[in-house]
């Protein structure tokens, strides 16, 4: 495989886009990654997206995006994974690069839920679960993340307030993040006294209906072109699967896909989890938070909470995750999500992250999952 | 999403009577049915009715509730662990959400599940689960 | 790049399957690819599809078929790209094995269209264009290829029964594939008394609405496993876009998403029109073949029709198309048709095709497109 | 599709008045609006109002169509190309299809061009192309 790095970064702040078309939320943030790299042209895109069709009634937004951006002729597609769409469509833009027929294609993930209201929104993102026997039964997407979540409670003998610094390392992050949707601190108070949404989940454990477009430019690491000094490597790039319904698994407190392509990112980048120093995790609940640290590596079996006691998970803890705010601070736009992390790992890698710069950030990961883990595409990215 | 008739009536077996199906090379049981055997690859099968029982794995309630089940709102959903191995998730009927616990003995019943929008919507009848009065 | 080979393909018949779901479709190709390759597994699995949320409500296919597959734990992503999904799924499975990062990949194409009633899936179809633009103003798909078709009829002074050739062909081809939805010829008389679906465009000019699934095996060429014999080696792939919307194009006469494709693919390919022993191209209107003709450098401008006079397109003709039924006669389900293309052209280079056989054939081009050829994936293939 | 306010506010200007943009750039005219110049890659705007005027590029008459449009069915609609250069699709209105014909002088008209379904449908205003009595 050749080498790929990222060149360039680009994002629209996460918000209701009342004013704002996906289209534009797209053309918005690659026009950014594009100015960010130097460049003028890509060979391809890569569009990670769910609920284009069933939010805004367009598909095909491949072309849609290299048309509007002015790149027409060149290469496009969109990929879906549910939640874990632009965590995938950065692997594929990063397989088209390995590969050698491309030299440097662009990646956006872009979602624009506010247009519906929440019921079609909540209909639309049960698509990412088991259409024929979990959605089809009235069973919600937060409604499979509330029962692994109570199972997982009642298994390791947990209560709520044991993921309540989840959300508050999240806010408290999102708070120097210009582009974050909640810049809003939360105390241990509010997370306690939150409405339920499902229970045992609360309005502070699960991420908002929201707007957003980030994307990156991946080039060919031998050809820089005057990027060299600021360019990001991509160590590993892996995706895995698990059932898609949470029914059918042995063991639904375990996310074999995270794991799965946990293991595969380390042996392709050479390094062991304590390598790591930071990581961008899929906290659209609070719940996978901590599922995901064990399953990745970074806690034993059920002590996944246990790693955020004691400022452990903030910026400047053993291991600061959701850096910029996280999928529940700085907002989950589906199929965007994916690809705000790796902008986020990218920005630490950098250095240039602000106040919530991770001290001697060199090795970042970032993971992106699809329906209740059923995908998860795990990067591995290097600093200089 | 008027008119869904064909998708309903594939999956008759499975709403109304639990359907699943067996491997007829190594046994293992599935619900729903699996055109390959995750446990040996096999792709020859049984049908197999499951009896309805097992017990509570885990549940929730929901307010906020998807598109075509407003009038339901608020229900409580669950996992229930058959005796016979497979999960399968259900809303709950006839419970006092307060007196719901992991583990409660649970059983099947056929309940009006969905009924879609419009003058041709259609009503879709299926499984939900509800506590065994012992 | 590393080489890449098909080891297997595999397909379901093309009909209104009232009787099995997406996944069944799905799953039923696949294991036939896979017996067909006789191997047990691969390390990924790309799904082409358009319109699962739209009309099936099920996203995340990649991790449903692969889970559905008894292969839950390799990476999997849905790609979309309108009714060019098929194809785009097949150039991003070749670019994950030629990347290195992949030996052995599945693809498969599927499309459930029947469960819903047709007014559902005209308005899915026109995701494929311009949704602010052209569906909002109540323009279906076939109502751009048919504006399309006039104004071409209009500049090149044709009629109708020019474009006769093309579905008679498809539907004479159709016949003897058991595969194929229409199998039954079509004579010139019938064609000229046939209904208008959209005036110029009529009954026998259009694709059906159908269900339908088809499948590759894509292997590394220096390690294939005792397939060697029958392996067919793909020698392109490349895709291209165009603007989304028709009336944003400088000429709508002239597929240039088509044309950059395929010079990319000959290119890549090493070799000329004229090397090419027969073309699946994407006759899901009549209009599009000639222009696809045109377009890919196998006629003049405005000529495309007259190659397919006196049986030049037909098997024994002297560049045959749509060999097995095309998109017209095959059946059209949407995002598998670029896949029933690929298993199509590696049937008539194995010498597998029975009675539609092409003499010695031994380069097939195919050649999928999305929207009004918004989106255009071409392959081409060799044989021994 | 209900209550799809938001993006049918966003394009009120294009749907009621055909406002297109300019390129200021390299003066090049845009309907739809862009937000990057195709001929120069600018990306600097004003705002252009076309004068509906143009003649008719291509069309057809549709019988079968996409839901939401029932109740215009058949309906002809048509491509114009506008005076100032842009090709514009869109239904056509107060013609007799049998006396449709290329090169036909057309200009727009504002009309509703659809009615969502349901209790909260959302009426749709926007441009509809008409023939041009000369
Ligand atoms: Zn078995
Ligand atoms: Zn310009």
């Amino acid at each position: 495989m050749r080498d790929v790095s990222i060149i360039g970064v680009g994002q629209t702040p996460v918000r209701e886009h009342w004013e704002l078309s996906l289209r534009e939320l797209a053309v918005q943030a690659v026009l950014a990654a594009m100015q960010d790299a130097h460049v003028e042209d890509v060979d391809a895109l890569y569009v990670g997206n769910m609920l284009s069709g069933e939010l805004t009634r367009q598909e095909h937004l491949g072309a849609l995006i290299a048309d509007q951006l002015g790149l027409t002729g060149i290469a496009a597609m969109k990929i879906e994974a549910a939640c874990g769409a632009g965590g995938s469509a950065v692997h594929a833009a990063h397989l088209a690069v390995a590969s050698g027929q491309y030299r440097r294609v662009a990646v956006v993930g872009v979602e624009k839920m506010t247009d519906l209201w929440n019921g079609s929104v909540t209909a639309g993102l049960a698509m990412a679960a088991d259409g024929e026997y979990e959605a089809a039964n009235g069973i919600s997407f937060v409604g499979l993340n509330a029962m692994m979540m109570r199972r997982y409670m009642y298994e390791y003998d947990l209560v709520e307030e044991d993921f309540a610094p989840f959300a508050l390392n999240a806010h408290a992050n999102a708070v120097h993040n210009p582009n974050a949707m909640f810049r809003k601190a939360v105390t241990l108070e509010q997370f306690t006294k939150a409405k339920k949404v499902a229970d045992p989940i609360s309005l502070f454990d699960s991420s908002p209906i929201c707007d957003g477009a980030a994307a990156l430019i991946l080039s060919r690491s031998e050809n820089l072109n005057g990027n060299a000094a600021r360019a990001i490597s991509i160590a590993a790039s892996t995706s895995a699967t698990d059932t898609l319904a949470l029914h059918d698994r042995q063991d639904p407190l375990w996310l074999r896909a995270v794991e799965l392509s946990s293991i595969k990112a380390y042996a392709q980048a050479g390094i062991t989890p304590q390598d790591i120093d930071l990581f961008e995790l899929h906290d659209a609940f609070s719940i996978v938070a901590p599922m995901s640290l064990e399953a990745a590596g970074f806690a034993q079996r059920g002590a996944g909470a246990y790693l955020a006691r004691d400022g452990g998970i903030s910026i400047h803890g053993k291991l600061p995750i959701s850096t910029m705010g996280g999928l529940k601070a700085r907002g989950h736009p589906i199929g965007a999500s994916g690809v705000y992390q790796v902008v986020e790992a990218v920005q630490q890698l950098r250095g240039e992250a602000g106040k919530n710069q991770v001290p001697n950030a060199r090795v970042a990961m970032t993971q992106s999952l699809g329906g209740v883990a059923a995908t998860a595409v795990t990067h591995i990215l290097k600093g200089k | 999403m008027a008119e869904n008739l064909a998708p309903n009536w594939r999956l008759r077996e499975q709403r109304y009577q639990l359907v699943g199906n067996v491997c007829l090379k190594c046994g293992a049981k599935f619900f729903p049915p699996r055109q390959v055997c995750t446990q040996c690859r096999g792709t020859e099968f049984e049908a197999f009715q499951f009896s309805g029982k097992g017990e509570l794995y885990s549940f929730t309630t929901l307010h906020s509730v998807p598109a075509g089940f407003e009038s339901y709102a608020p229900y409580s959903v669950g996992m229930i662990k058959l005796d016979e191995g497979p999960l399968v998730e259900a809303m709950l009927t006839d419970v006092n959400q307060d007196k719901l616990a992991i583990g409660m003995r649970m059983e099947m019943v056929t309940r009006k599940i969905r009924e879609e929008e419009g003058e041709r919507g259609l009503l879709v009848y299926g499984y939900k689960f509800r506590p065994i009065a012992e």
